[in-house]
């Protein structure tokens, strides 16, 4: 199972790139949120992979049988889908203001930081 | 998109949804939730709410800012962790109290004071997030 | 205060029933939680007196589910016959009823019936705009929801 | 095995293969559109046929656990649909959608728009 | 050694406490102030007097002062000859240099500042002469330079001075950084960096395999602070500083910085081919470069600064020679020069202050206005021609002596020698002689003699350059034998007499520089005029340079950095993705980190079936058409993640990955009602090409690492202890919940904190309205709006 | 007994998913967006529903059961909803049904709205 | 909810059962009282009154809590809290030698003279937007990190830190801000992503995020597991979280654009995180990938230095002056890593600290300047010496310390990264550092010689100044609120100058505590071997490891996790 979930891992991870090599702010907040989802899935499968059984001890038992899937990679990526979830909510915004204020979602004409024509220096004293 | 249907509806909707989030939030110990999805669905509660009745009306629901309530909610979180300071064991240690109500007894304990900070912090930021936009909207 | 009463206590009811236990202590912390719940959304809800007859929700709730059935198989039918011969038209169907919550209902019910669904009601509240998938005489149309589910909510709520 | 317990494996599997049927049209009408609202429409269909999908996983493996992620479904489905409309209202019938053939004839003058903005 | 203070360690810091009093004492008493301050290194210059005669014989003091135990870096001292002779004349000259400062200062509303600075530099050059370890040495050394470069720039308000004072700092701080590196792989070789334990281990480093790179680091930073051809320019142009500055520290102390290191590190380094090729061939082309620039010049502090910088070259051509004859004529002439130059500095100070000018053209016939400044003058410069009876003549006899037949190439040597030495005259006579003599000439200022506070140095260092003399024996004995001996390495004994026992070759090379220097003397005009033609043909020098290394520093760091940095996202983030293709394959393939072949994996129908939808999700992101199509479709892939959550035992993924990415769609088409954007992602083919190999190379290295680690066995220790413990312990059964909230609940803590800091920037990115940009309030729109407050 | 429910159970989730899958082919299969918004949000709720019903029957277990009728209920309550919402703003901006679809009653329906005062909260 | 356990349990082996000491509560502290405060700050966000002064007693309180875990940690060695009560690994463990603590140290004093700085310099909206709310739950992050014992931890610490400094830089909404925090959140972002995935294979190779379970499990991992391929993924999150060549490009993109006590903020703070974060992953965790890499990494110190010094001579903003020469410094403190020798990381943990405070120190001057001068323009700038000459003095040391010449801070971690590199052979390593110094103080002698001395913007002719009314006037109360915070921090600048054996004997305590992993893995976890694993070489020899270089009090006792004294 690992083998099929890393090959769609990469797809994952090949589709993020490949959207965050864009220019434009939107393709790029998406890219964001499939290299996340890219992330989760790398997390969960370096934990090894269990079919179906959920971490959850039945009202029956003290300590849940082995074959439940591993809970702390399963704790890790909920952590990281909220940290995800909060900065993706933070950059989309970001994008949506640095559009109404720079007019712009191109980040290639996004010159104000560093402006394309700045001249070198003074080179007196 | 304050439309009769919607509006009449939406309140109702909007405490179930709440009810539900509670529900959620209090049983993530032992089965699927906890405070982080009980505060997404409070919040999403309270977004159904905005879309219908407008951004004042929740306001006024929720009482405080929402960004106090996200700052209170951590608080709390960090609070239920330094609780073990008194009970001489390290910080977040899990502590646990059955009080007796009506004969009943119950499971108090610090990780649920935690679950309940998360659930106010994530109520209270995303329903800030949603407000904010949907204000600056109208700006 | 009275119609909030009930609410609070069917939504109490409903805790338990999603909690799955009805002892007493956790039907009081319903009440509770549905009253804070509530309280919430006070505002919306203090005008509402519509409420007090709870039980005509529920059955008027098994008709709904009725029609919906129905209304499933016929689009069923619809969608899975080979010509899937149509005749799609926009329908504006004045309204008898006047108070919010029986216009909401009504719409509803609408929707979930077999061929129509309800778009819109005019901000005047006087006309219900509803789409109707296949309609060949648009005045039988209105006249079967005059006398149908109108006439029942109008009965069920007055 | 008995015949309701063979019954009910074929019936999963059978089940499971049409739920997999259903999503596969409705992702074709996500992708092909050809005007938003279509496309809001099929993901409203997505998340419910994935409501059903859930059940009959919880029914496969016997963990019922699973009914609470569907119910937030639906309740997150809703606010989305709720959400989405919200936006196409908003937004317009925009030239977003000219590059797709199909969708062009759906969309007429942009005046409504007005309409729209006065409602906001 | 013993680890408390005594009287040199005081020595050490006093002018560091005077540097802080000075503005206080100046703003009290005014520039008469210096007399008081004077007594700072007044009472510094007794203090090493007395060392003397335990120097005598060539001993060394070595101390060392553990000032906060376990604190401060120990300050540790060695005194010898050498550093007692450097002690002495920067205490000794520092006297009276202050007295000048105050005098020449006189009224200027910085003059604390200017005391300030100077004693700070006393402090500096002090250590650094009489540090035992080389790493305080380095920290003086620096310090000069720092203190050089604010004393150069003291006029900051011109171009010029800015320029030379940037130009000393960059020239001697890169020496500087040279000489560290220097000292640090002494440090590695020698186990040590204290000079008295360094030199009692002769021929150590000389022998190592580090010995050349240790010398040519040295040698850095010596030439530098010492002016050595071509990296002298710098010393003439800080001559913008004013002239107490000059006399002090561009001729008699800084600038000999680098000759006391050369003289200082001789026995240990010293005395080996290399050291005798490059020393006296840098020296030597320093002198007659120095010179000849030297009688080019005009202005009369340029024309002792480029002699300063030939005699620099003297002394490095002579310590470079490592024989001991030549050794002890360069002590006698660094004495001597310390004297000579430093009075007559002081002398053009006077005259530039009281006629106006430098420009020795413009000036003539002063000796009835300034006859004591005549008088300084005049025996400065009969020491500096090397007559007798004067120290310099002393000088240049041991030194003529030292170079003739000493080694193989001493006629070049004695040639060099003869021709520096008579232009030296020349330039001391321009100098000493031009202003005061023939016509009176109309200067800016009406010309008196100056103050005394500015005469008692002119006058009180040329005569020393006599008493010297007359002293001989006590000279020799107690300045210049023990001086030898350090630099030397070996004790020896300095015999000086006026009068040669014998007519000698030194004898004979004087009276052929005396007479070759009165004749150029003679056709100075001509010989100016000829310089000046040769170097307008050259044209181009290491001062223009310097410009040009400084801006082409700038102009091609600006394009470095344009190209590094040229503004554009995508070109960082694509530097990014390659750099992590790189970091993941490249070990992965060279170290042999790659999975083995992997088996067919063994999924179920619906399983395959929901992968499938994810990736046609991705695929319909990739190929929408526009926007809102990629959007949805992102809802696609999400979905299907949330669902392979599902199907593999994460109910708590699933739940939460089905709302957040619900949730961010929403967002995402939410926030797009605002943007009226353009639709298509369009990439040219070739960038197309180029990202997707990047995209491909990240996904195709995440994808084999993966393989490779999940081909490991694994530790399930943790989740088998989350699995044991959760329900007993921790009282929870669902094991996931558990670990966040108790487990591992500190994770959760910043979870949360990241949560709603999210939401607090959000909401100020949303609502922080930007200022309209005012202007800055200044005085003048102050008063304005104070006159119409007034009106109304 | 438990023969009975698992039949039953199963019988409830193929009609569910044999709903699900009509209203996935009305969605392909109708000219427009009104036409197919009837298949979503009559067959689809109902497949859904009739999906989570079976889930509630095999599991047999009281809390499984009320929560999965209070899914049903609340989809039953939002489905209308939903799709009143998306069909208006798909009119009012301006997405028109296919050629065929008689809107004679609609004529003024946008003009009504862009008249009428706001009567909102 | 479970009900009350009926039967007592036995937690003796999933639970630590002795009581921590409370001095071992300074571990959490600085954590905690930032998480409190913040929380406090965020809740009364609209009382912008109270914000700025509370926010500087809470950082005081994180100072105060600071030096103690300091001494504590000099006195006792690595102190370690395992939170939750349970045994390490399974708990998140706080584990603090003398590096944690010192860093964590100069990063709160750091955060202080800014709170102070910025109660003057923060404006009523700033503040109602959360400035101190920001500035607090920003040094959560770093305490966190600095203090953490577990990778995920410090992973988490790493995303807090970052959001706060998004928040921070975004403060303002000005043009050049929202682009700027496009690039740096979406780089930031990237290089966080890069950690949590390294992280993830990580624990994919050894089912543990305890950093000293880590450490042991690495030492005994098969061939052929790719750790040094991991360890690459790692080295590059962390270069680009330490703003290292090639990938910097999101520090000059955005550091002069905030407000210029967040610039201050930034540069103290951020990229040294990096570089901890490097140090304790790679040098304590991984040592013999680390040493695979070590080649690479000298080149990209090298490369960091010269390009950073070379952006510093390239601009005209003076804010970005001082962002192109943070980046050259962390070429210096990757210079000492790469090396992982004594002498090597002491030069690196030195630089780190010098770095934190004189970068902070000269942003906080430049604040000055462009407040006295109106511009912060190279080309505009004129005539401040004569208007401020005590600040011309500070930033004059500021200059020289950031350019490595003594006396100051900058000149002990230069020279023990020149001894190191020499040490090693590293000639060109040897050069490449002196020569960034070399380019150094030109690039600050400039700055400094155009903006003070120079009599007015350029073209001004010699021996005028600008006419004074023409300059935007600094109210002199302002001037002192801003000049406190300065002085305090240049003070320290040369304390460390002249006071460098505390320095020293510091960084050679926590570079020891780096090289010699069996202390810290001891300390964490007790002697006793990795569960499954073969035990240790050392686990005998618990006090043997004295020889390295540390100081009195720092070597460190093996002490099982959550004991007390
Ligand atoms: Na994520
Ligand atoms: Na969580």
């Amino acid at each position: 199972m690992e083998v099929a979930f890393a090959a769609l891992i990469g797809i994952f991870f090949m589709v993020a790139v490949y959207l965050m090599l864009s220019p434009h702010v939107i393709r790029i907040l998406m890219g964001v949120v499939i290299l996340g989802n890219a992330v989760n899935l790398l997390i969960f499968s370096n934990g090894r992979l269990t079919r179906e059984v959920p971490p959850i001890v039945p009202d029956a038992l003290v300590v849940a049988e082995p074959t439940i899937a591993n809970p702390l990679p399963q704790a890790l990526v909920l952590t990281a889908i909220v940290i995800s979830f909060s900065f993706f909510a933070f950059l989309l915004t970001l994008a949506y203001r640095a559009y109404q204020e720079l007019g712009t979602d191109d980040t290639d004409n996004m010159r104000i930081a560093e402006p394309a024509d700045e001249a070198a220096p003074p080179t007196g004293y | 998109m304050r439309t009769v249907i919607f509006r009449t509806t939406a309140p109702y909707l909007t405490s179930l949804m709440v009810l539900f989030s509670i529900f959620v939030l209090l049983r993530g110990h032992n089965e699927p939730g906890g405070g982080f999805i009980g505060g997404l669905i409070a919040a999403s509660a309270f977004a159904i709410y905005g879309v219908a009745c407008g951004v004042p009306p929740v306001r006024r629901a929720l009482v405080f800012h929402p960004m106090s309530i996200a700052g209170t909610g951590l608080f709390i979180g960090a609070i239920s962790g330094i609780i073990s300071l008194f009970e001489g064991v390290p910080f977040f240690t899990g502590l646990w109290v059955y009080p007796s109500i009506f004969g009943v007894e119950l499971a108090l304990s610090t990780p649920l004071v935690f679950d309940i900070g998360v659930y106010l912090v994530v109520l209270g930021t995303i329903a800030s997030i949603a407000l904010g936009l949907e204000e600056r909207e109208k700006i | 205060m009275n119609s909030l009463f009930l609410i609070n206590i069917l939504m109490a009811l409903v805790w338990a029933a999603v909690t799955g236990s009805f002892s007493l202590p956790n039907l009081l912390f319903g009440f509770a939680l549905a009253a804070l719940a509530l309280s919430l959304i006070r505002e919306q809800v203090g005008t509402v007196g519509y409420m007090s007859r709870a039980w005509r929700v529920v059955s008027l709730f098994l008709l709904f589910l009725y029609e919906l059935v129905l209304s499933a198989v016929s689009v069923a039918k619809l969608v899975l016959s080979p010509k899937m011969a149509i005749n799609p038209a926009f329908v504006a169907y004045p309204l008898k009823v006047d108070k919010d919550f029986e216009i909401t209902l009504l719409a509803n019910l609408i929707t979930l019936t077999p061929g129509t669904l309800s778009v819109d009601v005019s901000p005047d509240r006087r006309t219900l705009y509803i789409h109707a998938i296949d309609v060949t005489d648009e005045d039988a149309l209105k006249r079967e929801i005059a006398e149908g589910f109108e006439m029942k909510i109008m009965e069920a709520f007055r | 095995m008995s015949f309701a317990e063979t019954f009910m494996k074929v019936a999963i599997d059978i089940s499971l293969a049409t739920l997999m049927l259903a999503f596969l049209l409705i992702i074709v009408r996500i992708v092909r559109g050809p005007t938003l609202p279509d496309r809001i429409l099929a993901l409203d269909m997505l998340v419910a046929v994935g409501i059903g999908f859930i059940a009959v996983i919880g029914i496969k493996t016997g963990f019922f656990l699973y009914i609470d992620v569907a119910i937030a479904l639906g309740l997150i489905g809703f606010l989305a649909t709720v959400a989405f409309a919200r936006y196409v209202l908003s937004r317009g019938a925009t030239v977003d959608e000219a590059p797709d053939p199909e969708g062009e004839r759906n969309i007429i003058a942009l005046e409504t728009q007005r309409t729209v903005e006065k409602e906001m | 050694m013993d680890a408390a203070i005594d009287g040199t360690f005081l020595a050490i810091l006093a002018p560091f406490v005077a540097a802080a009093l000075a503005p206080f004492v100046t703003r009290i008493a005014g520039h008469n102030g210096a007399w008081l301050l004077a007594l700072v290194p007044a009472g510094i210059f007794v203090h090493y007097l007395g060392f003397l005669g335990q120097t005598a014989g060539g001993a060394g003091i070595a101390s060392t002062w553990d000032w906060w135990p376990a604190m401060g870096w120990p300050l540790s001292y060695l005194l010898d000859g050498l550093s007692l002779m450097f002690a002495l004349l920067i205490s000794g000259i520092g006297t009276f240099i202050v007295l000048y400062a105050g005098g020449y200062m006189k009224g200027h509303p910085q003059i604390g500042r200017f005391l300030s600075f100077i004693f700070l530099f006393m402090g500096a050059m002090q250590g650094l002469v009489v540090s035992d370890n080389l790493i305080t040495l380095f920290i003086f050394w620096e310090l000069t330079s720092i203190t050089s470069f604010l004393l150069i720039g003291f006029n900051h308000k011109k171009e010029k001075s800015r320029r030379a004072a940037i130009q000393a700092l960059v020239v001697t701080g890169g020496g500087g950084l040279s000489l560290l590196a220097g000292v640090v792989m002494v440090q590695l070789v020698a186990g040590t960096s204290d000079l008295s334990t360094l030199l009692t281990q002769p021929g150590l480093l000389q022998t190592s395999p580090y010995y050349l790179p240790i010398l040519l680091l040295f040698l850095g930073g010596a030439f530098t602070k010492s002016a050595q051809f071509p990296l002298h320019f710098w010393l003439p142009n800080a001559m913008e500083a004013p002239t107490p500055v000059s006399a002090y520290l561009h001729s008699a102390t800084m600038v000999k910085a680098g000759v006391y290191l050369l003289m200082r590190m001789q026995p240990i380094l010293g005395d080996t081919i290399w050291w005798s090729t490059i020393l006296p061939i840098f020296g030597g082309v320093t002198l007659i470069v120095g010179t000849l620039l030297a009688v080019r010049q005009t202005d009369l502090k340029l024309m002792l600064a480029y002699t300063t910088v030939a005699s620099l070259g003297l002394l490095v051509m002579l310590t470079g020679t490592s024989n001991e004859v030549a050794i002890k004529g360069a002590v006698l002439y660094l004495f001597a020069h310390s004297l000579f130059k430093g009075a007559l500095f002081m002398v053009a100070g006077v005259i530039d202050h009281e006629a106006g000018t430098r420009d020795v053209t413009k000036l003539g016939g002063l000796r009835k206005a300034m006859p004591i400044t005549f008088f300084a003058a005049i025996l400065a410069a009969l020491s500096m021609a090397g007559l007798p009876p004067f120290i310099g003549f002393i000088a240049k006899e041991e030194l003529y002596l030292g170079i003739w037949g000493t080694s193989p190439q001493f006629l070049a040597l004695t040639l060099t020698a003869v021709v520096g030495n008579a232009l030296m005259l020349v330039i001391g006579f321009a100098v000493a002689f031009k202003p005061f003599l023939g016509a009176k000439t109309e200067t800016p200022k009406p010309a008196h003699e100056g103050p005394i506070l500015m005469l008692a140095g002119p006058v009180v260092l040329s005569i020393c350059g006599l008493a010297s003399v007359i002293f001989l024996s006590w000279t020799g004995q107690y300045l210049i034998g023990p001086m030898t001996s350090s630099v030397a390495g070996m004790p020896l004994e300095a015999n000086l007499h006026l009068v040669p026992a014998a007519i000698k070759i030194n004898l004979i090379l004087s009276i052929i520089t005396v007479i070759l220097g009165l004749v150029l003397f003679a056709r100075l005009a001509v010989l100016r005029g000829a310089m000046n033609g040769i170097l307008n043909a050259i044209g181009w020098g290491p001062d223009r340079g310097f410009d040009q290394f400084m801006s082409g520093l700038v102009i091609s760091a600006h394009k470095v950095t344009r190209l590094l940095q040229p503004g554009q996202m995508d070109i960082y983030m694509k530097g990014a993705f390659i750099v992590t293709a790189i970091a993941v394959l490249v070990p992965m393939i060279v170290l042999d980190e790659l999975p083995a072949w992997p088996e067919m994996p063994q999924m179920l129908f619906y399983e395959w079936g929901v992968m499938a939808i994810a990736v046609i999700g991705l695929a319909a992101v990739l190929a929408a058409k526009n926007r809102l199509t990629a959007i949805a479709a992102l809802g696609i892939q999400g979905f299907a993640v949330a669902l392979l959550f599902m199907l593999f035992g994460a109910p708590d993924l699933s739940f939460t990955q089905f709302m957040v990415e619900t949730l961010s769609v929403v967002i995402l088409a939410l926030v797009m009602t605002r943007l009226s954007l353009y639709q298509n992602d369009h990439r040219s083919p070739v960038k197309t090409v180029i990202d997707g190999t990047v995209a491909f190379a990240v996904g195709g290295g995440f994808f084999l690492l993966l393989l490779s680690v999940t081909q490991q066995p694994f530790n399930t220790a943790l989740s088998d202890f989350f699995r044991e413990h959760s329900v007993a312990i921790a009282h929870g059964r669902n094991i996931v919940n558990v670990i966040l909230v108790d487990f591992r609940g500190v994770d959760t803590l910043g979870e949360i904190a990241v949560v709603a800091v999210a939401g607090l920037a959000i909401l100020a990115l949303v609502r922080f309205r930007p200022k309209k940009k005012l202007p800055p309030l200044t005085e003048a729109d102050a008063i304005a709006a104070q006159k119409k407050e007034a009106a109304v | 007994m438990d023969d009975i429910i698992l039949i039953v159970s199963g019988v409830v989730m193929l009609v569910g998913a044999l709903f699900a899958l009509v209203a996935a082919i009305g969605l392909i299969r109708l000219p427009d967006l009104y036409t197919r918004t009837h298949a979503a949000s009559k067959a689809g709720t109902l497949g859904s529903g009739l999906m989570l019903l079976a889930l509630a029957i095999f599991s047999q277990e009281l809390d499984v059961v009320t929560r999965a009728i209070a899914a049903i209920v609340f989809f039953l309550l939002t489905a209308p909803i939903s799709s009143h919402l998306l069909a208006r703003s798909a009119y009012i901006v301006g997405y028109r049904p296919e050629p065929t679809t008689k809107c004679d009653d609609m004529a003024d329906y946008l003009v009504d709205e862009s008249k009428q005062p706001k009567t909102l909260d | 909810m479970a009900g009350k356990p009926t039967t007592p349990v036995d937690i003796t082996g999933a639970m630590v059962t002795e009581a921590p000491a409370l001095a071992d509560w300074l571990v959490v502290a600085p954590v905690i009282i930032c998480l409190l405060g913040g929380a406090f700050l965020l809740a009364q966000r609209k009382n912008t009154k109270i914000q700025g002064w509370t926010a500087v007693a809470i950082l005081a309180l994180l100072v105060a809590s600071c030096v103690g875990l300091f001494v504590h940690v000099l006195n006792n060695g690595t102190i370690v809290m395992t939170m939750g009560r349970w045994l390490p690994p399974f708990g998140i463990s706080f584990a603090v030698d003398v590096l944690s603590a010192v860093l964590a140290l100069i990063g709160a004093v750091v955060a202080f003279f800014c709170a102070i700085y910025a109660v003057t310099d923060i404006e009523t909206q700033e503040r109602r937007y959360g400035f101190f709310p920001f500035l607090v739950l920003l040094m959560a992050g770093v305490s966190g990190a600095f203090l953490t014992g577990d990778i995920f931890n410090l992973y988490v610490w790493f995303e807090v830190l970052l959001i706060a400094s998004f928040g921070l830089l975004i403060l303002g909404n000005d043009k050049p801000q929202l682009d700027g925090a496009v690039k740096y959140a979406f780089l930031n972002l990237v290089a966080t992503t890069l950690f949590l995935i390294a992280t993830a294979y990580l624990y994919g190779l050894v089912g543990t995020l305890n950093m000293a379970d880590i450490a042991r499990r690495v030492a005994v991992l098969p061939d052929g597991a790719p750790i040094n391929t991991i360890a690459a993924l790692y080295l590059l999150a962390f270069a680009m979280k330490a703003a290292a060549f090639p990938v910097f490009f999101w520090l000059p993109a955005s550091y002069h654009t905030p407000r210029i006590v967040v610039s201050a903020v930034f540069a103290g703070l951020l990229t040294k995180v990096g570089i901890y974060a490097f140090l304790r992953t790679l040098v304590l965790l991984m040592p013999e990938a680390n040493a695979m890499l070590s080649d690479t990494l000298i080149w990209v110190a090298i490369a960091t230095m010269i390009v950073g010094v070379l952006g510093a001579l390239a601009q005209n903003d003076i804010r970005r002056i001082m962002g192109y020469l943070v980046i050259s410094g962390i070429g210096a403190m990757l210079a000492g890593a790469a090396l992982s020798t004594d002498l090597g990381l002491m030069g690196a943990i030195m630089y780190a600290v010098h770095s934190m405070i004189v970068m902070t120190a000269l942003y906080m001057a430049c604040g000055l300047m462009i407040r006295t001068a109106g511009t912060h323009d190279l080309r505009k700038l004129g005539a401040i010496y004569g208007r401020d000459p005590f600040l011309a003095a500070v930033f004059l040391i500021l200059a020289f310390a950031a350019a490595g010449l003594p006396p100051f801070s900058g000149f002990w971690p230069k020279l023990t990264l020149v001894q190191a590199s020499l040490a090693e052979g590293q000639g060109w390593l040897a050069f490449a550092i002196l020569i960034s110094g070399f380019l150094t103080t030109i690039a600050v002698g400039r700055v400094w010689a155009m903006s003070f001395w120079r009599g007015g913007p350029l073209g001004t002719p010699d021996g005028e100044t600008v006419d004074e009314k023409t300059q935007p006037m600094v109210d002199p109360w302002d001037r002192r609120g801003l000049v406190i915070p300065l002085v305090g921090l240049t003070f320290m600048v040369i304390a460390l100058g002249f006071l460098p054996q505390p320095f020293l004997n510091v960084a050679a305590g926590s570079a020891g505590g780096l090289l010699y992993q069996e202390t810290y893995t001891d300390a964490v976890l007790g002697a006793q071997a990795a569960p499954g694993e073969v035990a240790p070489e050392s686990a005998a020899s618990d006090n043997s490891n004295t020889e390295g270089p540390m100081i009195d009090g720092t070597d460190t006792k093996a002490q099982p996790s959550g004991e007390s004294e």
